[in-house]
This record gives C-alpha cells, structure tokens and sequence, in this order.
C-alpha cells in the first residue's frame, strides 16, 4: 500500500467514526437512543492509527467512551447502530448500550463504564494466552483520569512484574469530565510508568493516524519479540462536552480556542476534499445501519433473565 | 430543630438547601469528591458553593478508595467530611474503607474515636444506566454495624436527616439518592414533624395493607394508593426511610392492624429491603399476616441498556397497583382498573439523558 | 460424577484434594493469591502444587483489586482463575471487580462472555481475629444477580461443589471457608449423593423444628440436634449452602411440616442469610409457621478481640440447644439441660493461635 | 542531652520495646494473649527513631504491627499490656487487640489489619489540620507489602496534589508474610514515589536509632517549612515469624545467615552491657504492666454493644 493509499484508507476509517457519530448526534433528538453517548468526536485518529498495527488475534479492551475502538478493530456496524437503538439486533440485543460495547469475533473484549476497570482485566487477557500459549497482545485503552485509580497502579505492576505483554493504551484528552489534569494528578504519566521498569512512549499528535500506526506497529513489534507490556500515551481533544451530543464551551471549564487550535491540525477537519469524496459511501453504510437499528425488534420479557449466571 | 421550608420544593433543592447548610453551620464541614466543583455541581446540588467556603469543596482524582479514607482520616481529626459519588456503583470501590475502617474506627479502637461522616450515593435510573450505573446497593451497607443507611424520599427527609447527621450524630452515615427524584417538586407541609430523623416515617393511614417502601418507590406506592383509594382498597404506607435501623415498632403495628404486607424497594429481592422487613415481620409475630406478603424489586439480573428491558426490570405502578389489589382482594380478578398513564414511569419519558 | 473418599477426611484435605483435582483437570487452572506458592500454602490447601503445576500457581503482591481483575480477564480468555484470599476481609477490596465486572460481564455483553472462575474467602474467627479478620461476609455477594455464593461445611460438599465450579459451571463462584473447620475431621459416608451439587442439602430428617444452617452453624445444628434427640426434640437440619440459591422448595416442605424455623447463620442477622430464609418463607406461606422465627447470628457489632467478648459474640451450642429447645416447648423453662461442655466452643479452646 | 545520653535514652526505648516483646513471647504459650501477634523484634530502632523527632501533636497511623510505635510515640505500657489480655482496662477496653493498638491523646491514631488501609486516612489527618488550622504532622507507618495496594498510590497522589504535610514512613524489611520483595514488586519504592514530585530519603542502617532520628529530624524540619509530604524508607529486619512468637528459619523463605548479620549490627544485641545496665529496671515496670493486666476484668456482655454506633 503506497504512503497515500494507507493515509487515505486510515482517513477513511476515521471519518467512518466521525460520521457514524454525527449520525448519533442527529439522531440523539428523537430520544431513539436512549444511552448515555460518549463521544469519540475529535478522538477518532488514536483508535485507528493503533488498531492499523494491531492483529486479528489481538485484544483490545475499552472505555465507555468505545464507538471509535469499537469501529477501528472491526465490529461490526449495523450491530452498533442497533445496540445504540437498544434492540434485539444489536451487538448485546439491547442489553450493552453505548457504554458497554464488545465484539470478541474481533477482538473487542468489552467496554466499562466504571473508570480504570478493564485495566487489570486486560492484564489478565495477557497472561491467560501465555499459560495458554495463544498469540496476540492485550491492549488496554483509558483516559487520562483512569490513571490516577489505585487499580491502575497494581496493574502497572502485576504485567511488569510478570512480564505480560499488555499494552496500556491512554488517550490523553487532558480532562475527566470537566476537571484538568493540573486538577487531579501530580505525575507525568510516562515519568510514572518507566519507575514500574515498563518502557514508554509519547506521541503529542494524536491527530495524526499515520504517525500512530507507524509508532503502535514499532511498539507491539517490541513487544510481540519481548513479551513485556508498554506505556503509550497519546495526547488528544475530545471537541464535545463529556458525555451525550453537545458543546459545551460555554460553560467555561475549557477555551474554545484551544479545541479550534486542534481542529486546525485535524485531517478530518483540514482536508474537507478528501471527506466529500469519502463521504457519500460512508453515509450509504452509515444509513443502511440505521436502517438495520431501526428494522431491529425491541427485547423483553423473554430476554431479561437470560445469561445472567 | 425547626426547619421553615417554602411550600413546595424539589429534591435537588433539598439537598442543595442541605448542602449549603452544613457548610454554613461549621467550618468543619468539607464537601469532597469528583466535580463537586464543576459547573454541573453534583446534578445542582454544590454548585458555587466552592465560591462561598473557599478551601472547603474540594475537587478530587478519580480515587474513591483513597478519598474515603481521607474522610475518615478528616472526622478522626475534628472534620465534617461530605463524600459524593455520583453512581452508588462507583462506592464499591471505596468499600474498603467503609466497611473495614469508618463502620469499625470507633468500636475497633474501643470508643477512642468517632467518625462523624456523610457519603452521598446517587442511584441512577434510566436512559440507559445500564448495569454499573443503576444499582441500588442500600443492603450491602445497611448489612454493616456501624453504618447508618439513609434512604431520604423527599426533600424534608433530606434536610432533617442531613441537618441531624452533621450537627448532632456521631458516626458514619451513607445515604442513598435517588436520581430520578432531583427534578421532581413535592408539597413540604404533608409530613407531620419526625421525633427521630433517622427513624421511619408512616407517610398515610390506612387500613387494608401495609406498603413498606425505600426512596423512590414511596412515590410509587403513594401514588398506588391514592388510585386504590378511589376502588375502595385503603393502604397504609411506610416510608423506612432509615435502612439500616427499621422502625419495627411501626411495621408491626401496621402489618398487626392490615394482615397484609407489600416491600417495594429499587433493589434486588434477595438479602434486600424485602427480606430484612421479612425478617422483622417473622421473628415479631408472623402469626398477624393474612396472606404471603408480596415483595416488589428489579429483576433478578444486572440492569439491561435499551428501554424496552428497563421498562419490565423496573416495578411501575401498574405492576404496584396490580400486586396490591390481588393481595387484599385475594385473587387475580380483582376489579381494580390499572390507570393508562405509567406515573413514574411517564415522568421517566420526560427524563432526557444524558446525565 | 462419582467421587470416591476414604472414609475420614479433614475439611483441609477436602480443599487441597480439590485444588489438586482442579489442577489435574485441566491445563486451563490457575491458583493465584497472595501466599499460594509458600510453605504455608493457605492452611495447607495448596502446598507444593506450584512445584507440581510450574507456571499455573502464581504468587502475588498486595493487590487484591487488580489481582480479581486478572482473574476476569483470564477467564473471558479461557483460563479457570482460582483466586484466594486468606480472611474475607481482605475480599472487600475486590468487590468493585467482583460487583461491577465478574458479575455482570456476561450478561452486560449479551452474553458474549462467559467468566467461570472460583474465588476462595476464608472466614477467620477465635483466637482474636478482631473486626477486620474475622467477617463472614457472603450476604454481601449474594445480593447480587450472577454471582453464585457458597458456604461448604463438609469436605464432601467442597470436593463436588468445586469440582462442579471446575468442570460444569461456567460463571463466577465466591465460596466461604470457614477457617475454624480446616482442622476437623468428617465422616465422608454421611451424606447422600446430591442431584445438584450447588443445591442446599437435608442434613437431618425430623419433625419438630427445621435449622437452617450454614458453613460452621451446621456442625452446631447438627450437635444441638444429637443433644435435643435425647430429650425427646427431633430437628430437621438443612445445610443451605448455596446461599445464592437456596432450596425453597426444601426449605417450605420442611417449614410446613414441622411449623418452627430457626435460622443459624455465621453473619449478621439484618440483611443476611435470617432474613433471606424469612423472606423466602413469608413470600411463600408464612401461615406454616407457628411461632416467630428464631435468627442466630453475630451480635450487632463489629467482632472484638478479647476472647471473653467474643464468647458472647457468637451463638455457641448453648445458645443454640436453648434457642430451639423453647422455641419447641413454647416456654424458657423447656427442661431441656444445657450441656456443660460447649461444643464448637470447646474445640476452639484447642484452636490456638497465631495463624 | 549529650549525645551519650541522647544514644543511652533511644537505646532504652528500643531496649524496652524488644523487652516488652519478649515478654510477649514468654507469655504466649501460657494462652493468656489471645490475639495474633506481629512482633517488631529487629524493627525496634524505627519506630524510637521517628519518634525521637515527633511532637507530641504530631500523628502517627501504624499497622498490625505496631507494639514499637505505640510505644515509642508514648502509649501507655501497662494499657498494652492488658489490651493484649482482652481486659477491660486495657487502652480499648479488649476490642482492639494486638492489631489495633491506638491511644490519641499521644497521637497513636489507629493500627488497622487490613494492610494498606490507613495510608489514605493519614492523609486525611493532614488535611484536617490544614484546614482546622492545628499544627502537627501524619507520619503513617507502612511496610513494604503495603506499597503495593493501589491505594498507596491514590494516595501519594492526593497528598501531592494537595500540597499536605504526610511523612509516609515506609519499613522495608523485604517480605510480605514469607514472599521477597522480587516476588512483588517492579518498582523501587522510592523512585517511584519521586514520580509524584514527592522528595524521598532513605535509611540504610534500620538499626541505627541515631541515624534515624537525625535524618527524621531534617525531614520533618523541612516539612513543617514547606507544607509537603515526604516518603521516607528504612531498610530493616523483621526476626520472627511473621505472625506468632516463634523463629521459622526451618521454613526456608530466607536465610537465617541474613538476619544474623543484622543481629550483628544491631546495638540491642551487639551492646549487651548497656543491656545489662537498663534491663532490671525496665523488667520491673514490664512485670508492673503484666500485673496490671492479670489484675485487669475481663469485658463480658455489658461491653459487647457499646460503641458500636
Ligand atoms: C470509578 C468511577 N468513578 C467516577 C466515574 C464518573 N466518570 C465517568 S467518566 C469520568 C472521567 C474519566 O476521565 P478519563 O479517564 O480521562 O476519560 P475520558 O472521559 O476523558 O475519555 C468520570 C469521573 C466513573 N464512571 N467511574
Ligand atoms: C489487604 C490485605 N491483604 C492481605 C493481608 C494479609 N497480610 C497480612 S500482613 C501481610 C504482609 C504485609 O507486608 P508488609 O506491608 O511488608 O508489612 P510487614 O508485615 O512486613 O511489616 C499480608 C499479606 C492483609 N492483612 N490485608
Ligand atoms: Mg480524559
Ligand atoms: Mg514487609
């Protein structure tokens, strides 16, 4: 794949992403998604340039913030549309919503909306293919504010220790919900994670698929050959507020200025050729999903005590 | 303590009424956890006041374990501490040190300390909540000596028993809020004046069933009666308000009059609400039921995302109404028409996420 | 499956004998906790295996939090994670990753997961364990949807109980050992096969008062039922031991016939396994009872440290043998003597410390 | 206080301390201490040390093993004593034990048995004198297993962020129950706490009581100036059992050669004619404390429900 086929074919998959979530965003008003949406909007270049370098065989185990991993590793979409719509179609029949997305056929191994959570969980991914001598690295992605839960730090210490190829992921946006890094942490999160012997690595361009992909694929080949986990922090700007489908910029807690200084800097954003000659094949899938969601019959009674134990 | 309230007020303005309060009352007091600070401020419930008690509302790291033992660090050493979580799901990482430390510190240390302590838990409900923000996890605290349980129903509840656990009350308290209840307005003069703000509260008379109800299902069984009033089923309700120290005096006077038992509460069955009033009811005299008492709860499974399974793993006032006329008319063909409208269940389509 | 025993067996060398078997079983099983690898082995139940099993009995550092968590992960993986911890206590820092993840992992995802996997909680008690050794705390688990909840009292019941877990099961399973039993011997011939290895099981048939027990509570039943025998008291014993689960059925077709309950339970009362059987019975027939239910259970305080404190704080065989023996005669002068040795408490005079 | 004196008092404190424990385990199997017992023997110069630079306002939060600190910080001897014989007039009354030894109007603010759970409650203490505007430091006692506990690290974090004068005192004797520090941990315990912007130190010579309260001394000097927390680590050696009054070299978990160096620099045992010189007299208020205790009631059911609330 030449250098311009592998920017636009990873471009495109992030206006997928985008799209998708713009599609959300219309939708959000006719109350047809009843979830609580945390948008990737603005996000969606880290989940593709890491999931370009990642194998079928291996994992990746996400936030409640998961449409764009989600997408980015390959599940499906009309399943995701119609799990958003909560219907019996959907990916989970309506029981995940959008905060507990999964897709094990593809290595999506669940999504948490308890912050920090899938953390260990992932570790234990890493360790169990090990004993079971399966390929295939576990890649655990958070935000920034997830680091600065206990469980982060045991985690940390139990894939170093062990030596487990887990790769934590964090997605930098420099805020949980509303509250600044300055707010919450007194570490560098890299300077931390090298004190637990686990090597680093820092990209400030998370815009920037290509870069990410080529910096995940230098990263995962370390660790397919050494076996032992990776710290990866990639700054990012999350455009919309926190949770569901508006801005919030009024509200005071962050410039605007800083998310345009970002957005100027964004393909997606910058290069509106390429996103209008993408565009119309995307929304013709992004329509047939909604179309498959909205064809979907709703669970109920039947569903409710099924696969609980 | 007289607490003059204006005639109407919603929940949110309870507990923002509460909370400025307790910050007035003493410069002991702190306000501590995750956006207390926020524009949203706790669902509208701290907002500016980090403005007003400088140094005192105080902004936290996602780290609920270490937060919690900082509280408990804080009322060992002459704090008020005011702990929020905005899902009680996101306690259960903090239960380390509220059932190992702050229900302990004093019994453990033979009454060297105390450990005066408010932690607010939000359940959430609807729109999507889905399994980790919708439990309704009361019982695992009410379970522990040494905690007191709060399960405020309306926003009179909230400012006695908050006003009563800062100024006076000694030791750790957990209240559990409901979420679906802060837009709502309720009527302040209908609730005679508590002796105890901890205790249960008998929220009408009545004389052919007891309903025993925790938070938000105390609107559903009011609201129960009141449709049942009009077919001739008179139910007493009891708000038990105070999870962890039911007012069994009351229940069983209620229950000894009626014969007739209903337990609706927002969690699940099994080790809950339903079972320790049971419980109560079966060491007392099981002899004054008349019937099986009829326990009303979630489903027995993790909260499903899509509305159409909240909608059957949620008792509404259909599903009350139904049980309680079956109960006191003894039989499934009991007469009583179920209203159209849903009650709670048509405030929850007026509820909009996201949160 | 057909289990072959000798014919006395400690409850210890029922437990290793199981984490042998699990071993043996499959290459999938890891043991994993803090302590598994040394020559303590947890009381003896997983000495040496990590020589045996190189690579699948994993030591490791204070993290009980993160440690379930990778217990989760390796079993939606494929591994069957048996993960110990030495008090129950120490338990209640992995209940955000037992509550919130191992719970609800299958059916949040619809079923795209499964997580089968065995967490051990051992109950400590006597030679002062004091308030944070020695909880009992399996109400807490059993609240919840998806967790199954176990409480062995043989070593028979934990051999095709957790070879069941192992082999049949495939979700989570929190089983309480209780610490206190590790040293007793058991005739292993005494109980019939079980259809239902999770299921409760009828200890003792007769016709005067059912006992509800778990875990240690059901040696004590079972000696309080031998001295009442001789004094013309014929108890019906049930060993509830899924506590997740009881046998309703089992429980109401002794109720009804003997129309006493005593529920002995290694916990609280409020919330706790008492108030689960009351529920079950007042939701099925409480008109079967013919006298208040009798709840023995922990004093309501957390555990102290003297032992003249403790000896109070448990029921012990005295209490026990002179709880039913009124409950059945109706009146306190029951004239049924108390035998001057206590039993459970006798044995754990012999039980001496440290751990 | 010459430093002859200064050497003689510490020693003493030290010497009283191994002396009470030893009285521990000359008791023990008369069964008259019910309670497990985690001995300091070895460990002595630690507490005495910290404590020689303490106030009296000052806040110590120790651990189940915590028979040096609460000592050494001036909790009444004949109290502990019978707390250890479950009697009434023991400092709680026989609800605490060995593992819950306090004693307040010293500053002994709570041992807990569940191991790392009163890093976070120092904390606390520290910000509760900040904003009650009281003087006084938290020093929380920890062993190296507690580091491990994600809620070390929420906690470091929190006293960071919030600028509060905790020392968080870390007593490296290299094992948790029997596994080695290699067994546990990735990190070195005081690199990894740099990485919080915390300032560190550590102490060798886990013996040297002179050594300790000096540099403790500077440390707690430099926090009453600055407002900051400190984690301080002492490299010392535990030489009992882990839990009991016995030796269990047989075990085979460490070498015994190891704790026999120790021994050698260890005053309490190397100096045996000051030992002769103090010991008569520190024997006599030992054997005061016994009688005490054996004098003490036991609690009974009165006692039972008391408190609770
Ligand atoms: C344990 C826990 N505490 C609090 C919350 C509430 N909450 C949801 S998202 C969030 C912020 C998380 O920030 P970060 O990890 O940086 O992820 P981001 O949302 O920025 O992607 C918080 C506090 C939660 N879900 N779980
Ligand atoms: C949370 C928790 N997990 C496990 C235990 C069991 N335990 C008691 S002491 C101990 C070792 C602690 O080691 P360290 O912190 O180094 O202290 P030391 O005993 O060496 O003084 C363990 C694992 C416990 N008490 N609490
Ligand atoms: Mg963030
Ligand atoms: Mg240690």
């Amino acid at each position: 794949m030449s250098r311009n086929d592998r920017y636009q074919e990873l471009f495109r998959q992030a206006l997928r992403i985008r799209l998708v979530e713009e599609k959300v965003i219309e939708l959000y008003p006719s109350d047809k998604i009843q979830s609580p949406v945390h948008l990737s909007i603005g996000q969606e270049a880290v989940a593709v340039g890491v999931c370009e370098a990642l194998r079928p065989e291996d994992a990746v185990y996400i936030t409640y913030r998961g449409h764009a991993f989600y997408m980015a590793k390959g599940g499906p979409l009309p399943e995701l549309m119609a799990e958003l719509y909560g219907r019996r179609n959907g990916v989970s029949g309506g029981k995940a919503g959008s905060m507990h997305l999964a897709a094990p056929q593809v290595g999506v191994m669940g999504a948490s909306a308890v912050v920090g959570s899938t953390i260990s969980v992932a570790v234990g991914g890493a360790m169990a293919n090990r004993i079971l001598k399966k390929p295939g690295l576990s890649v655990v992605c958070f935000g920034d504010g997830a680091t600065e839960q206990g469980t982060y730090h045991e985690s940390l210490n139990l894939a170093s220790l062990y030596g487990l190829p887990a790769l934590f992921l964090c997605e930098n946006n420099g805020l949980a919900v509303h509250a600044s890094l300055a707010e919450r942490q007194s570490y560098r999160i890299l300077e931390h994670a090298r004190s637990y012997g686990i090597e680093t690595v820092r990209i400030d361009e998370g815009w920037d698929f290509l870069k990410i992909g080529d910096v995940t694929r230098q990263v995962t080949d370390a660790m397919r050959a050494d076996g032992r986990p990776r710290v990866m922090e990639v700054m990012t700007c999350r455009y919309k507020e926190h949770v569901g489908p508006g801005e919030d910029f009024a509200a005071g807690y962050r410039s605007q200025a800083e998310v345009e200084a970002w957005m100027a800097k964004d393909p997606l954003c910058a290069d509106t050729a390429l996103v209008a000659e993408l565009k119309p094949a995307l929304d013709a899938e992004i329509d047939q999903a909604v179309a498959f969601a909205e064809a979907g019959e709703l669970p109920g009674l039947d569903d409710l005590l099924t696969d609980v134990y | 303590m007289t607490i003059s309230l204006p005639p109407r007020m919603t929940y949110r303005d309870g507990l923002a009424t509460a909370m400025r309060r307790a910050m007035a009352e003493s410069d002991n007091t702190i306000i501590i956890g995750q956006g207390v600070t926020d524009h949203k401020g706790i669902f509208g419930t701290t907002s500016d006041l980090h403005k007003e008690f400088p140094g005192r509302v105080i902004e936290t790291p996602l780290s609920e374990d270490a937060v919690t033992g900082l509280c408990v660090g804080g009322a060992i050493n002459g704090l008020y501490p005011i702990n929020t979580h905005i899902r009680a799901d996101f306690g259960l990482l903090a239960v380390n040190q509220l059932i190992n430390m702050a229900a302990k510190y004093k019994y453990m240390f033979g009454g060297l300390f105390q450990v005066p302590m408010l932690v607010r838990m939000v359940i959430g409900r609807s729109w999507g909540q889905g399994a980790q923000h919708s439990q309704s996890l009361q019982s695992l605290f009410a379970h522990i000596p040494g905690l007191t349980v709060v399960m405020p129903s309306t926003p009179e509840a909230i400012l006695r028993t908050y006003d009563h656990a800062v100024r006076t009350h000694k030791g750790p308290v957990v209240s559990f809020e409901h979420r679906l209840m802060y837009d709502l307005s309720f009527d302040t003069d209908q609730h005679p004046p508590v002796t105890d703000p901890f205790g249960s509260r008998l929220e009408r008379r009545g004389k052919d069933v007891t309903i025993v109800a925790t938070s938000i299902m105390v609107l559903e069984a009011r609201r129960a009666a009141a449709h049942l009033a009009q077919h001739g089923i008179d139910c007493e309700v009891i708000d038990l308000h105070c999870v962890s120290r039911p007012d069994r005096k009351m229940i069983m006077d209620s229950v000894t009059k009626t014969g007739k038992l209903v337990v609706a509460d927002t969690s699940w069955l099994p080790y809950g609400v339903s079972a320790e009033v049971c419980r109560i009811v079966a060491e007392s005299d099981p002899g004054v039921l008349k019937a099986p008492v009829v326990n009303l709860g979630m489903a027995l499974a993790p909260c499903p995302t899509a509305k159409s399974l909240e909608d059957v793993y949620y008792p509404d006032l259909h599903l009350t109404i139904d049980a309680v006329a079956k109960l006191v008319r003894g039989k499934a063909d009991h007469g009583v028409p179920i209203p159209t409208h849903k009650s709670m269940t048509d405030f929850y389509k007026h509820f909009r996420g996201p949160f």
